[in-house]
């Protein structure tokens, strides 16, 4: 079970800032265990973002992005109260989705 | 092919601009880390920790919401800058974390010598980090202000102070060693000087903290062990009575500093 | 052409996700681009995404540490107001692998993303920018990634 | 509240004090102190409970306040008398092996494997050669080390001093500033004789980075 992500949402300027906190390992498959063997890779491949239910911003992801992964986007024309959606998927096939109201 | 050929070779001449526009090394660390500060992943730990302090949890089935961190049961605000102290139930000064152990044993039935065997980051330790990520997030901003009127809790400051100054090992280091100047520093990281108050959010007001190196939430404890680690010392235990000396110690040094503790750390 | 078109084809694992969560994409999403991700130079990353020549531009505001404390973790910014761009790539060019994230922005965003990314050693990091007219642009930042801590 | 009986232990040493009348005296606090450094620390890998055994420079230097003069100048004189000088007279070695030394920070910790050449930590506290940038300040820059301490040819007669002083110092710190917060390298088995002529080269060699222009 992965745990909850961090969204936070705020209205600003005719749009709504946000920044996403995810929790994940983003193992990269090139580092390997006290016994020698490689840790194999473990990251996740798809983000998505929506407004209201509709898609605002998808992304695709390697190893090469840090471990518990940060992201910021500007959604255009939100307003407080507005749900902001994000969902990702990762290259074992766990998925999580969570949301946040623009504040 | 050519196209690739000619990119790199416009990447070779934008690096050879970069090189010109480099700022010092300290302007260069100080850029960095003011890109990092905004989306501290420690909120992770925070969220999880305050979902885990209201769960009923444990063999007794029951939430910590009782548990008494110095400022009455169930008072979480405030309570982490006044830690460690002493409390009369156990006779014994404790810090966050040993506290915690406590709780956890007496209101959730949990084996508390097993959590604190348990490795870092693991098991019931992954929850117990979460918790004083909650803990101390819910303290961010008030001063330090450890309490010094009982007589143990004053003995453990003095005989935090000695195993500060404590020099052993091969490499003959002491946690003085590296914390006893202001303005030094280990390869790029500065040291506190953890003998004064080193100032606001900065040294002791700063940990717990996620460390972007191993990209977990480290809390006073694991600081501390792998400060011994590094000391090339034996292995301190989880929650031993050196470590909460050393945490009354530099508590008290660092009365008066604003804690920005859960904080992000290299 | 081709592979413009083969990286619209809608994402299955994404669609479902969405799907289930009420959400569906208003647009065809692109699949995984696994072999993308798996290129080695800037070449192949360039080959794989099917995309034109990147030329070096001025309109794509790239931020980037000088120097990383940790190459674990390198907090990245790019963004444009130029119309048109659909995608945002960034590229570490001495990664084991080259291509770090893609980011689709559809008309609803700004053209803007942070990120953070790992760097394994000092290495020169592109944001190439893919507008919709098929041009490709680009930007990069050197960043020099230091040892940190006792080093043991 | 129960608490864990062996912590309960432990705490044996604190709370008799806590009975005695008045505050304790710096006697009391010193004997609670080494109680609490013997309840606290167990053994792990190659870092062994003998490591918390102090020496006498250990044991002097233990405190806020370094000792006396003429205690640390007694201290240093028998320090000095226990270093070690390559027996084959030979002092420098390989400069590039030393760059590799100096850059290398493991050794001697519960996470090393046994059996495995510590690194020299240099660069943890001191700036060498002028392309490495992340260096430490806990002790004083040597770069250009042998040329501001005019050794043009480590072998001439003229440069004996230096090279002997700084072999004394990488082997034992402690024979030249009794509290020094530099490890003993020789003295402690640190590093090997071999190592240290390596470090002497990243020093003294002209051809070193250190001494570059």
């Amino acid at each position: 079970m992965s745990d909850p992500m961090r969204i936070r949402a705020q209205a600003q300027g005719g749009g709504a800032v946000v920044r996403v906190l995810m929790s994940h390992e983003m193992e990269t498959g090139q580092r390997k265990d006290a016994a020698g063997k490689t840790i194999p890779a473990w990251h996740i491949t798809e983000v998505s973002a929506a407004l209201n239910g509709k898609t605002v911003l998808t992304a695709q992801w390697g190893t090469a992005i840090a471990k518990n992964p940060f992201t910021e986007f500007v959604v255009k024309g939100a307003k407080a109260g507005d749900k902001i959606t994000v969902s990702w998927v990762d290259n074992r096939g766990d998925k999580r989705s969570d949301e946040a109201v623009i504040a | 092919m050519t196209q690739a050929r000619s990119l790199i070779a416009a990447a070779c001449l934008a690096a050879a601009g970069a090189v010109q526009a480099q700022t010092s090394t300290a302007d260069g660390i100080a850029q960095y880390r003011a890109l990092l500060a905004d989306g501290n992943p420690a909120e992770l730990w925070e969220i999880k920790g305050e979902g885990l302090w209201k769960q009923r949890r444990g063999p007794r089935n029951a939430s910590l919401e009782a548990c008494d961190l110095g400022k009455g049961p169930g008072v979480v605000p405030g309570a982490f800058v006044e830690l460690p102290r002493f409390f009369a139930d156990t006779r014994r000064v404790q810090d966050l974390e040993s506290r915690l152990l406590s709780c956890m044993q007496a209101l959730q039935g949990f084996d508390a010598a097993a959590i604190a065997a348990t490795p870092f980051g693991r098991g019931e330790q992954a929850n117990l980090e979460a918790l004083v990520a909650y803990i101390a997030a819910a303290s961010r901003g008030l001063r330090f202000n450890l309490p010094q009127g009982h007589a143990e809790e004053r003995k453990m400051a003095e005989v935090g102070k000695r195993v500060f100054f404590f020099r052993a090992g091969p490499y003959d280091f002491a946690c003085a060693s590296c914390h006893d100047a202001a303005g030094k520093r280990i390869r790029l990281q500065e040291l506190p000087n953890l003998t004064l108050n080193p100032g606001d959010g900065v040294g002791f007001a700063a940990w717990p903290a996620y460390r972007v190196s191993s990209g977990e939430l480290w809390t006073m404890q694991r600081r501390l062990n792998d400060c011994y680690r590094q000391q090339r010392f034996p292995y301190p235990g989880y929650a031993s009575d050196a470590s909460i000396a050393l945490g009354v110690y530099m508590g008290v040094q660092a009365r008066g500093a604003v804690s920005s503790a859960p904080s992000i750390k290299r | 052409m081709q592979n413009r078109r083969e990286m619209l084809t809608r994402s299955a694992a994404v669609a479902a996700l969405l799907a289930g969560a009420g959400v569906l994409p208003a647009r065809a999403q692109a699949a995984y681009n696994k072999a993308a991700f798996e290129a080695k130079s800037i070449d192949d990353v360039v080959k794989a995404l099917g995309i034109a020549r990147p030329v070096e531009s001025k309109d794509i505001v790239f931020t980037a540490p000088d120097i990383a404390e940790n190459g674990a973790v390198v907090p990245i910014a790019a963004s444009t107001a130029l119309p048109g761009v659909k995608r945002i790539a960034f590229l570490v060019e001495k990664n084991p692998t080259t291509l770090a994230g893609v980011f689709d922005f559809s008309d609803a965003v700004e053209t803007s993303v942070k990120t953070r990314i790992k760097m394994g050693q000092s290495s020169n990091v592109l944001a190439v920018a893919i507008l919709g007219d098929g041009k490709v642009l680009y930007a990069q930042r050197d960043v020099k990634v230091t040892l940190g801590g006792c080093g043991g | 509240m129960s608490i864990l009986p062996r912590i309960r232990i432990r705490i044996g040493a604190l709370a008799l004090l806590a009975g005695c009348a008045g505050a304790p005296g710096p006697q009391d606090l010193d004997r609670a102190t080494q109680a609490v450094m013997q309840n606290s620390f167990r053994a792990q890998g190659i870092a062994t409970l003998d490591r918390l055994v102090q020496d006498e420079v250990q044991q002097a230097c233990s405190a806020e306040t370094p000792p006396p003069p003429a205690r640390a100048a007694q201290l240093e004189a028998a320090q000095l008398a226990s270093v070690q000088w390559p027996q084959d007279g030979v002092y420098l070695g390989d400069w590039r092996e030393g760059e590799k030394l100096a850059q290398n920070g493991r050794g001697g910790t519960w996470s090393d494997a046994p059996g495995v050449p510590a690194g020299g930590n240099c660069y943890n506290c001191h700036q060498l050669a002028k392309a490495e940038i992340a260096f430490g300040t806990i002790g004083p820059s040597l770069y250009q080390y042998g040329k501001l301490r005019g050794v043009a040819d480590p072998a001439d007669p003229a440069a004996a001093a230096v090279v002997r002083y700084t072999w004394g110092k990488l082997w034992n710190a402690k024979a030249y500033n009794a509290c020094s917060a530099m490890p003993r390298f020789g003295h402690q088995g640190v590093l090997t004789p071999a190592q240290i002529k390596d470090l002497m080269a990243l020093l003294l060699d002209p051809k070193s980075p250190v001494n570059a222009p």
